[in-house]
């Protein structure tokens, strides 16, 4: 068991450009299954021996994918994954960055009445270890085990996995929401689909400054916790005021900033972490290993 | 980014949204001129893209050219925050009764646009929103249909405009949403909102970021881009495709990952000391790459140690150790530096790295301890 | 028990206009509990006994209303049955004629997901007969009883029910879905209502050119009727190509003509009606009476 | 509402369709000069409101500004389905390789617009959608969201449009959307959309029907409106707020209500008769009501005898019964009339009519018959 991804995932690639056919190639070789990839004007023909179609929902139709990997440029992501939810697609993984705020309002709101999921964008993906890797994470630094893991951020998110995975705690999922303020899945979804995954005996929250997503978990895992957590929150030293890279992380009024989402985190009993090297340190001793 | 008054203004009137008459000046002269174009008496407004330029005294009433001429004066070339004003614009002064709120912008956790209306608007709307919240009311319209009608109304009544203003400021806040929608905006605010002696409604204050992520599709917009003195280096570094910001310690700082450099600068704080930068190479570390971001965090004066951490994902930890070396021994840089590479082949690059004029450490707490170290040290010669 | 309305139905009057204050009025005649009306800027007033509101939420709020009845002009309807939507309302009652099909297709893609029934635009309303009237029809053409009925057009729905009234046959639920093109409840699921409803023990289905409404409705019939049901298709005699009034009365191609409707109504069993006059008698026939 | 062709054709080159380059004529002399001003050789096309006119012989190419003299001067004046041509749209003839089939308009059943496509275009399509539906690829876009790319291009690959024709092909449905969602379109079509020799696309003919029921909001639109001869009576109707369709027998039929008066007609023909008409005085029959109406049916000269099928309603029966008779005493009509009241004190009503010079009966098929069989007898001199 485990979220979102398993043996069973079947990946349609939307955007077989030079970023999108490496890490395609790269899933491959983790032994996800890449079943087709989109192209329009070259259905029909293959592409480093992945069919290409025309549309999502002939590759649909040809190929039962049920997951999406999305690698289309800014300007026309949102019509990659409104097409992706149209075609019914089960998860939409958007890795894209720079997507308009205005265009992620409008897929949002198609997703209210979908049943679609989607990740991203402008995220790493999600794995899950040993058995589907949908993303550009380096699969080297993920092993599978107990620890369900969400973050926001890309690099920190591999970083901690490597800490995870050299303290000997594998991952049932990693889940990375991407950075972006407006995001198909944010962290206190992403959290209770940990919450509520058995493969998952503890949860590993990684934030940054800005929105209240983290707020938002905590009061999630403070009703609802049904297995230990662990927080981490980057962008503690922050100024206020400063964009640091994500446009989300604007510390705005009292909402957003570390220690908001710090006292969140401890009111609901969940320790956070000072530094990325403690995480694996704590969440041993939520285990109680 | 980020409009001027001016130009933000200019969208509204498109859009029907009464504004005064106004116009640009750049000079004494040209203030004058528009002062007696316009008809005293004016208000003369600094043009600069940061908050307070009211309490900063960027805002002059004149009651004469010759008045609006001296208040120009006063105010180009002055600095608020930081930012030389070089442009004011002047404009009709209006017979303020009351001043009222009105703005749009992303209301992260409901993913939809806010309307914020409020009938206490002005200078100290901020401390509204934090000590009487209620007194600013809030609609959310769907992303899929609009400020409809109904919800402008609801907007008027819930923040108790009077009844003479409800049609209109309803108007204009449907006016205003189309234009936040339309500029791609994250904020347009009209601050002041003001209601005239005569019970008319304009525009007093207007302000209007734009998404840069939408910039493609708003070729307009875009070409109103200014870069002033201070956000010179965000732009070079935003050209080579990182992301930088400017902080005020004095360890420079590299890495690749928003949530890895915060990580980074929280570390370095945590260690004692404090970060000069936020870097962001983005994705990759190659040589090239490196010599740029070393370049522009050492075109800051006060950085004293660099602190690169690179996690090497797809990018193999040797070859940026590589890319590292390189960089070093060609354009040696001119204080001590510390890396720290992990992930994929990390050890092959510290390997690579040993002997090499760097500090190179295994761990982020070690590296930034490290790198605070050598930030208290004498500069070399 | 009936559908749509009943004696806790509690309705709020959108437009109190001329129109809208003549037919409140009849409906609190009728019994119908007229709760409230709405009227920006009087909020807090009374107007013929009606309390006034200013929005629609704030009526929902003080008076608990359940159901609405818009008689706003065309040009601020599609906002007022949005409005209504927007506050949860469960049903509600578009009188008004003229609505532009652009705005009808923005109010039923909101209705995919809302909970809420609208009724028209453009028909004569709902009423359970003896229980609740929210609508324009004569009251005194209508009885209690047994026969539910779904109508296309105003007057000839209440020449239908004056014949049955005549004829001994009271009604369960009268519902006048309009004559538009686009509408809230079209003629397949009012149908589906009555055919659901312990009430009703037969349904008369009273159409009209244009559409194919009653050629889906007899496809439910015949899938899932529970009960006998009998059908009159006005505009039989209508050269092709020509609006009768009803802009959704065009013809095109063999959809939607009159012979279509009959033959769906024969293929599913239900006895189709030469003239109104001949609806009791068949009603009766299918009662067994 | 129909607009012309050329209205059409100019709302959408405004939207970035590409069109011929084209002029308007009402005369053989404008005609000409058109002709040479585009550029031979022109096709000159009758414009009217109904389909068909290339069958009926109202589209000539000509080679020549002389031929397009001549071809102006058959076409004018020339009737089509019964309509005169007072204008003709000159432009130049395209180089035509295909011609494709692109349309909008209402799926009633869906509830939703309805884009089609064919690359089997041109004046067959009617047959095609009869005989071959399959060539007629079919999008259903949310009227929330618009036509979106993705859904342009699989209606182009589903189609089976050709490589070269695919993007503008997309794009060209794009905009086309958009023209019927600005214009309050009921219908927005382009047929033939021709493929040229050099692969280039471009709109042969254009078709626009307007909601009569957005016009309030589309005032450049309503302004096109034009009221043709044989429309004139529908259209005074219309201005009285009833709705009239002429029709071809000598029975005159007014009722309230769509449905009602349907079913009047249907009665007339169920006794043997033949309808004149379809006139729905909507809400109410007051006197005045009941007098225009007669007017409208009796400007018809086929009309033999006048059924008024009235159904009381929120009208009482009684007023109803009061104003027909007002009228008939004061107007006596030339025909003879046949009324029935049904509904709301029909009873009342009917006992004030009895003795009036009119037939009154208690039932549409008795009434129906009556006026049949009136209708039947030699007109009274």
């Amino acid at each position: 068991m485990s979220v979102l991804l398993d043996r069973d995932t079947r990946v349609l690639v939307q955007g077989l450009g030079r970023e999108g056919s490496f890490h395609a190639a790269r899933m491959r070789d983790y032994g996800t299954k890449v079943v087709g990839a989109t192209k329009p004007g070259k259905g029909g023909t293959t592409q480093d021996g992945i069919p290409l179609f025309d549309t999502v929902a002939e590759a649909v139709d040809s190929t039962d994918a049920n997951t999406s990997i999305v690698f289309v440029p800014a300007p026309y992501a949102m019509d990659a994954m409104l097409e992706a939810i149209d075609a019914g697609i089960d998860l939409v993984i958007a890795i894209t960055e720079g997507v308009p705020v205005a265009d992620m309002l409008k897929v949002t709101a198609v997703l209210e009445t979908a049943t679609t999921i989607l990740v991203g964008p402008n995220g790493p993906g999600a794995i899950t270890p040993g058995q589907a890797k949908v993303g550009i994470m380096p699969a080297e630094n993920f092993s599978p085990g107990g620890v369900g893991f969400v973050s926001r951020s890309g690099t920190l998110t591999y970083e901690i996995a490597d800490l995870l995975t050299r303290a000997g705690l594998g991952q049932s999922t990693c889940i990375g929401v991407g950075g972006d303020p407006v995001i198909g899945l944010p962290t206190p979804d992403a959290v209770r689909l940990l919450n509520e995954d058995p493969a998952t005996e503890a949860i590993v929250i990684v934030g940054e400054i800005g929105g209240s997503a983290e707020e938002r978990a905590a009061e999630y895992m403070r009703a609802e916790g049904k297995k230990p957590a662990v927080a981490f929150i980057a962008g503690r030293s922050a100024p206020p005021g400063k964009r640091m890279g994500h446009a989300g992380a604007i510390v705005s009024g009292n909402q957003g900033t570390a220690e908001s989402k710090v006292r969140a985190f401890e009111e609901a009993g969940i320790p956070v972490a000072n530094a990325p090297s403690e995480i694996p340190g704590l969440v041993k001793r939520a285990l109680r290993r | 980014m980020k409009l001027h008054e001016f130009q933000a203004k200019q969208l509204l009137a498109r859009a029907g949204i009464p504004i005064p008459d106004g116009r640009m000046a750049t000079t004494a002269d040209e203030a004058e001129a528009a002062a007696r174009a316009i008809g005293a008496p004016v208000a003369v407004k600094a043009q600069v893209h940061v908050g307070g330029r009211g309490k900063a005294g960027g805002i002059k009433v004149a009651k004469s050219p010759a008045e609006a001429r001296d208040a120009a004066k006063a105010i180009l070339g002055m600095e608020i925050k930081g930012l030389r004003v070089e442009k004011v614009y002047v404009e009709r002064a209006a017979q303020v009764d009351r001043e009222l709120y009105l703005g749009v912008t992303l209301d992260r956790d409901r993913r939809r646009p806010v309307v914020m209306l409020s009938t206490v608007g002005g200078m100290d709307i901020e401390e509204v929103a934090e000590a009487n919240p209620e007194k600013i009311a809030r609609g959310w319209p769907s992303p899929l249909l609009g400020l409809l009608p109904f919800e402008a109304r609801s907007l008027v009544f819930a923040a108790g405009v009077s009844e003479k203003q409800r049609d209109p400021v309803a108007d204009i806040a449907r006016r205003l949403y189309s234009v936040y929608v339309e500029t791609d905006a994250s904020l347009a605010e009209i601050n002041p909102l003001f209601v005239q002696k005569d019970g008319s409604v304009l525009a007093g204050d207007a302000k209007l970021d734009i998404d840069d992520n939408a910039l493609f599709r708003q070729p307009e917009l875009a070409k109103l881009k200014e870069v002033s003195k201070d956000e010179e280096t965000e732009e070079k570094a935003r050209a080579l495709g990182f992301s930088y910001v400017q902080l005020d310690g004095d360890v420079g700082i590299i890495g690749n990952g928003a949530g890895l450099v915060m990580a980074t600068l929280d570390a370095v704080r945590d260690a004692g000391g404090k970060a000069a930068n936020f870097l962001d190479v983005g994705g990759g570390a190659k040589e090239e790459v490196v010599r740029s971001a070393l370049e522009i965090v050492l075109a800051n004066p006060r950085v004293r140690s660099v602190l690169i951490n690179i996690f090497g994902g797809i990018t193999r930890g040797d070859e940026v150790a590589r890319g590292v070396l390189d960089v070093v021994r060609t354009h040696p840089p001119r204080v001590p530096l510390v890396i720290r590479l992990s992930g994929t082949e990390a050890e092959a690059g510290r390997r690579l790295l040993a002997g090499a004029p760097l500090g190179s450490r295994e761990t982020m707490d070690d590296a930034a301890a490290e790198a605070v170290r050598l930030a208290t040290q004498p500069v070399r010669a």
